[in-house]
């Protein structure tokens, strides 16, 4: 899905897949800080932006 | 402006929601420009596209009577996205409704005639606009003896009861027969279906016009039936209902051969009814 | 010749009853055109005819045949043969209803490329090969061209030129005369982020939604396909840049480890969009991570992403 | 009508004074296919195209089109906007004769019995030229419907390229109009023009296979069941590309698009006949229920429904759909088919 997201140009680090389980609570936290701000840097997105209205 | 826009619906505001059956309701509905109605104008039989703003529209037959003034009522059927939503709906909220579109019922040619009504199902909601501008007082005396011949499946899927069983019977020269599919605890009524009910009251086709709407299956049936009892292709009338967008013969999709439903129909007697290619 | 090889067979099944019908080519509007054609019975074997234009993927066409009892002849070239796997691994339809007809290819001609040069309007009468060449014998003409000057970008690339699969097979195997490089992927991932963007954006922009390139696709055959569904309305009717992305991305994703490179999506699609280059992206990934081969090509490998193995890359952990 | 020329060397310059005072829309090549886009430089236009891959309807009737804008709080306050204007003045250059008749076939949908207002406004706006056509395409039939290659009907200004002149026919009181607005045509006698154009018209005709439509109609009126359609339909994918490049296919549908806050619009979009769920019902019920139901009605409405309904014939001949039907369905072998009574 990353793959093909990027091959259509989406930046890399707009998508992220994790595989977490539900007891590691602590890699919950790191991954969305770490997505968070990665994708903050990228800017807002403007691919498949839908902007009727 | 809003007139010249026919794809532009006229905001209204749903004022009443009665429970038919289990996944029936009726939306009596007013429009907030109390002026729509002086052009508006419908004629019984005819259909309306009523919004959802967001969701979409949808053509529904328009179940109350021109006689009534000031409002007008839809029974909506559950059977997809939106009529799920409206559904959901109370009154004080505002749909969307743009029409009147189609023919309508021929009342003109009526006149001086007996009327029999057969339905089935919410396929009564179209021929209630008829039954209450016949029944009308102004009206009445134009029209003979009413008959209306009602089914659904079980007593909990009647439309209208309150019509069916207090309104109508207490008008004059009007009589109703009521039937549904299988036996239940409680039901004294008649039990079969509508065309085998047609076939028991064997009605004379003397000066009489049929109206017939339901669903196809009890269509094909009933006009089998009252073929075999010497009604003639003209006595005989029905109403259609395929799926339409735009209701005033642009999208296409309501075609049963060069006509479309929703501007050469959705009423058709059985004779025109014959000349059309069988898709509906 | 190949064409009397299909009529003979072809009327040696429907004689016997093994098959109740068989769908193989008929002749086109033009001499660089086919048209599929449905025979049913012996009178209508003459209809078929074998050209250097067969296109057309007809395994397809069986589904429009599901739950019923019934066995359908199908012409296939080697590429169309992963098709008729795909269906059947698919459950779509059984291998038993099929009677798979195999011709091995030795390469189609694409009809754009030979326009260029030849006059294609008048009717293919006959047609020889000798060695590299073709002579085409049209009621315009006669032409002779180099094959190899213009075959369908994909027969360059093709790993499977005899059928995969066969109840009978007219004609010798071919072998693969090259391996598929992925040129056509790798010149799209070497671009810029914003070179991407900006080249698939060209292409999606053209889209008019037409659903011919699901509606030909072996592996889009689901019961109800989500483009068709109102409640949810997962993508929009609307033909604007970014519901037509939605539709080519979720178009792709669907058909991921299923798709059988055949091609006939961007064949069809009228607006020129490379619609297939997308699928072959993803071939390409499912090579390298996974170690596979292409969907179709071999039996015994089940659909890539339907299958778990305790040695696939993990990236996302 | 009057009649009149541009010289050749002039007319890029006439075109230049058309494209300063109005959009220009005309046929330019884009990636690979010949459109008809909005014009950068006049020298993009292309003059000597066969066909274009989509038809000029989308002018007047855009594949997605917003109706409305809608401002929803929770269904109890609704604010419609419909807007105040659909479309500039544009004017819509180099129209084959086939493409013009095709928008005369659309006309009475739109504009008689419901004017919708969308389309009326788009046509009023759009001042039309007409390009003769100087060669056919083998998939070209325009003929077979009494259309001449050269027609200027459905232009309101007609245009065809004959040595060193264009042949000007300004049609319409709406050509006049634009004539009077962008100078450069010389109104003079041009009996030995119109010579020549009925010389190419003999030409370019002669190159296009004649399609005899005798008794289909009258096949069609009486034969609503007719073994063909099975035969065809079993060739069809039930994709939408004949009904989207045909350039009198009118098909809609109307649907709501939601920003998720109660704001968004009322759109409709082109929509096919070819399409399983265009005729399906919430109910499930749906009177074209397999392909055969659906082919048929589509070559019914090309080829006598529209007729029936207009008396304008529903298929102008272009040979879009010949061209891109993925497998061949060519309208051409079907007409023959109903004549042979297969």
């Amino acid at each position: 899905m990353k793959r093909l997201f990027e091959f259509i140009g989406f930046e890399p680090g707009r998508f992220h897949a994790r595989w977490i389980s539900g007891s590691e609570a602590q890699k919950v936290v790191e991954t969305a800080r770490k997505v968070t701000e990665e994708v903050r840097a990228l800017g807002p997105n403007k691919k498949m932006r839908d902007d009727r209205c | 402006m809003a007139l010249e826009n026919p794809l532009l619906p006229h905001i209204a505001t749903i004022t009443k929601v009665i429970d038919e059956t289990p996944d029936v309701k009726t939306f009596q509905m007013v429009f907030d420009d109390p002026g729509v109605f002086d052009v508006f104008k419908q004629k019984p039989g005819q259909v309306a596209q009523i919004s959802i703003f967001g969701v979409g529209e949808a053509t529904i037959s328009i179940t109350s009577s021109p006689t009534r003034k000031g409002m007008l009522e839809f029974s909506i059927k559950k059977v997809g996205r939106l009529t799920s939503v409206i559904h959901q709906m109370e009154p004080g909220m505002k749909v969307g409704i743009r029409g009147p579109y189609g023919n309508h019922f021929p009342y003109e040619m009526m006149k001086g005639k007996d009327l029999l009504f057969i339905g089935g199902g919410i396929g009564l909601a179209p021929l209630r606009s008829l039954i209450d501008f016949v029944l009308a007082p102004e009206n009445r005396q134009d029209y003979g003896k009413v008959e209306i011949l009602y089914g659904a499946r079980s007593s909990a899927d009647l439309c209208f009861k309150y019509d069916l069983f207090d309104n109508w019977p207490r008008q004059p020269d009007t009589k109703v027969y009521v039937t549904i599919d299988r036996p239940e605890e409680g039901w004294d009524g008649h039990v079969g279906f509508v065309p085998a009910y047609l076939e028991e009251l064997n009605p004379n086709p003397q000066n009489k016009v049929t109206i017939t709407c339901g669903p196809p299956i009890m269509i094909k049936f009933v006009l089998q039936a009252l073929e075999k009892m010497g009604y003639s292709e003209d006595q005989v009338v029905t109403t259609l209902e395929l799926k339409m967008k735009c209701g005033i013969g642009k999208c296409g999709r309501c075609n049963i051969g060069s006509k479309f439903v929703c501007v050469d129909g959705p009423v058709f007697t059985l004779r025109e009814l014959k000349k059309l290619p069988p898709e509906f | 010749m190949l064409k009397e090889k299909i009529k003979s067979t072809v009327t040696e099944l429907l004689e016997n009853k093994r098959i109740d019908f068989v769908i193989g080519y008929g002749a086109g509007s033009d001499a660089g055109t086919v048209r599929p054609a449905f025979v049913k019975s012996v009178e209508e074997v003459e209809q078929l005819i074998w050209s250097p234009f067969a296109v057309n993927n007809l395994a397809k066409f069986v589904m429009d045949h599901l739950y019923e009892n019934i066995k359908i002849g199908v012409i296939v070239k080697g590429c169309d043969s992963r098709s008729v796997i795909r269906l059947v691994q698919d459950k779509v339809f059984p291998r038993e209803n099929f009677y798979v007809i195999g011709v091995p290819c030795k390469g189609i001609l694409d009809k754009n490329k030979v326009a260029k040069d030849f006059d294609l309007s008048g009717d293919l009468v006959d047609f020889t090969e000798q060695g590299d060449e073709v002579i085409l014998k049209t009621s315009k003409g006669e032409f002779k061209l180099r094959k190899e000057d213009y075959l369908l970008d994909k027969c360059y690339r093709c790993e499977t030129p005899t059928p995969v699969v066969y109840d009978v097979l007219l004609g010798e195997e071919v072998a693969p005369f090259r391996t598929d490089d992925y040129e056509d992927v790798k010149a799209i991932e070497n671009l810029s982020v914003e070179e991407k963007s900006r080249y698939w954006d060209k292409q999606f922009e053209k889209c008019i939604r037409c659903y011919a390139c699901r509606n030909v696709c072996s592996a889009c055959n689901c019961r109800d396909c989500v483009f068709d569904m109102a409640e949810p309305n997962w993508v929009g009717k609307a033909a604007n840049l970014s519901e037509n992305t939605a539709f080519h991305l979720i178009r792709a994703w669907h058909v991921a480890g299923r798709c059988v490179d055949c091609g006939e999506c961007s064949r069809v699609c009228p607006m020129g969009i490379p619609v297939n280059t997308l699928n072959r992206k993803m071939i390409k990934d499912m090579k390298e991570l996974f170690a596979v081969e292409t969907p179709g090509k071999n039996p015994e490998q089940g659909p890539v992403l339907g299958t778990f193995r305790t040695d696939d890359p993990e990236e996302f952990m | 009508m009057r009649k009149g020329y541009i010289l050749k060397e002039s007319f890029k310059t006439w075109l230049g004074a058309i494209k300063e005072k109005f959009p220009l829309i005309a046929p330019v090549q884009d990636d690979g296919l010949t459109l008809f886009k909005e014009v950068e430089k006049v020298d993009d236009i292309v003059l000597d195209y066969g066909i274009t891959r989509m038809p000029p309807k989308d002018l007047f009737f855009p594949q997605t089109e917003k109706m409305f804008r809608i401002k929803n709080k929770n269904n109890v306050a609704i604010e419609l906007e419909s807007p105040e204007k659909v479309t500039d003045e544009l004017v819509l250059f180099g129209v084959h004769s086939c493409d013009l008749k095709s928008i005369l076939a659309l006309d009475p949908v739109f504009t008689t019995r419901f004017p919708d207002r969308y389309y009326q406004e788009r046509r009023d706006k759009t001042y039309v030229i007409g390009l003769s056509c100087t060669k056919a395409l083998p998939t070209c039939f325009c003929t077979a419907y009494g259309i001449n290659p050269t027609d200027a009907d459905g232009a309101d200004v007609h245009l065809t390229e004959l040595g060193d002149k264009y042949l000007v026919e300004v049609v319409t009181e709406r050509g006049e109009k634009l004539a009077a607005a962008i100078p450069g045509i010389i109104f003079e006698d041009t009996t030995n023009l119109e010579a020549e154009k009925a010389k190419l018209t003999e030409k370019v005709k002669g190159e296009i296979k004649f399609i005899d439509l005798t008794g289909v109609k009258e096949v069609l009126d009486e034969n609503f069941e007719l073994p063909l359609w099975e035969k065809w339909a079993q060739k069809c994918l039930g994709c939408g590309i004949c009904t989207y490049v045909c350039p009198t296919c009118h098909c809609f549908d109307i649907n709501d698009f939601n920003r998720g806050d109660g704001v968004g619009e009322r759109f409709r979009c082109w929509d096919s006949c070819m399409f399983s769920d265009f005729t399906r019902m919430a109910g499930g019920h749906n009177p074209r229920p397999t392909k055969k139901e659906r082919v048929r009605n589509r070559f019914m409405h090309k080829l006598k429904y529209h007729l029936d309904r207009y008396n304008i014939v529903g298929c102008v001949g272009c040979g879009r759909c010949v061209q891109r039907c993925p497998e061949n369905i060519d309208i051409r072998a079907i007409i023959s088919d109903i004549k042979g009574g297969v």
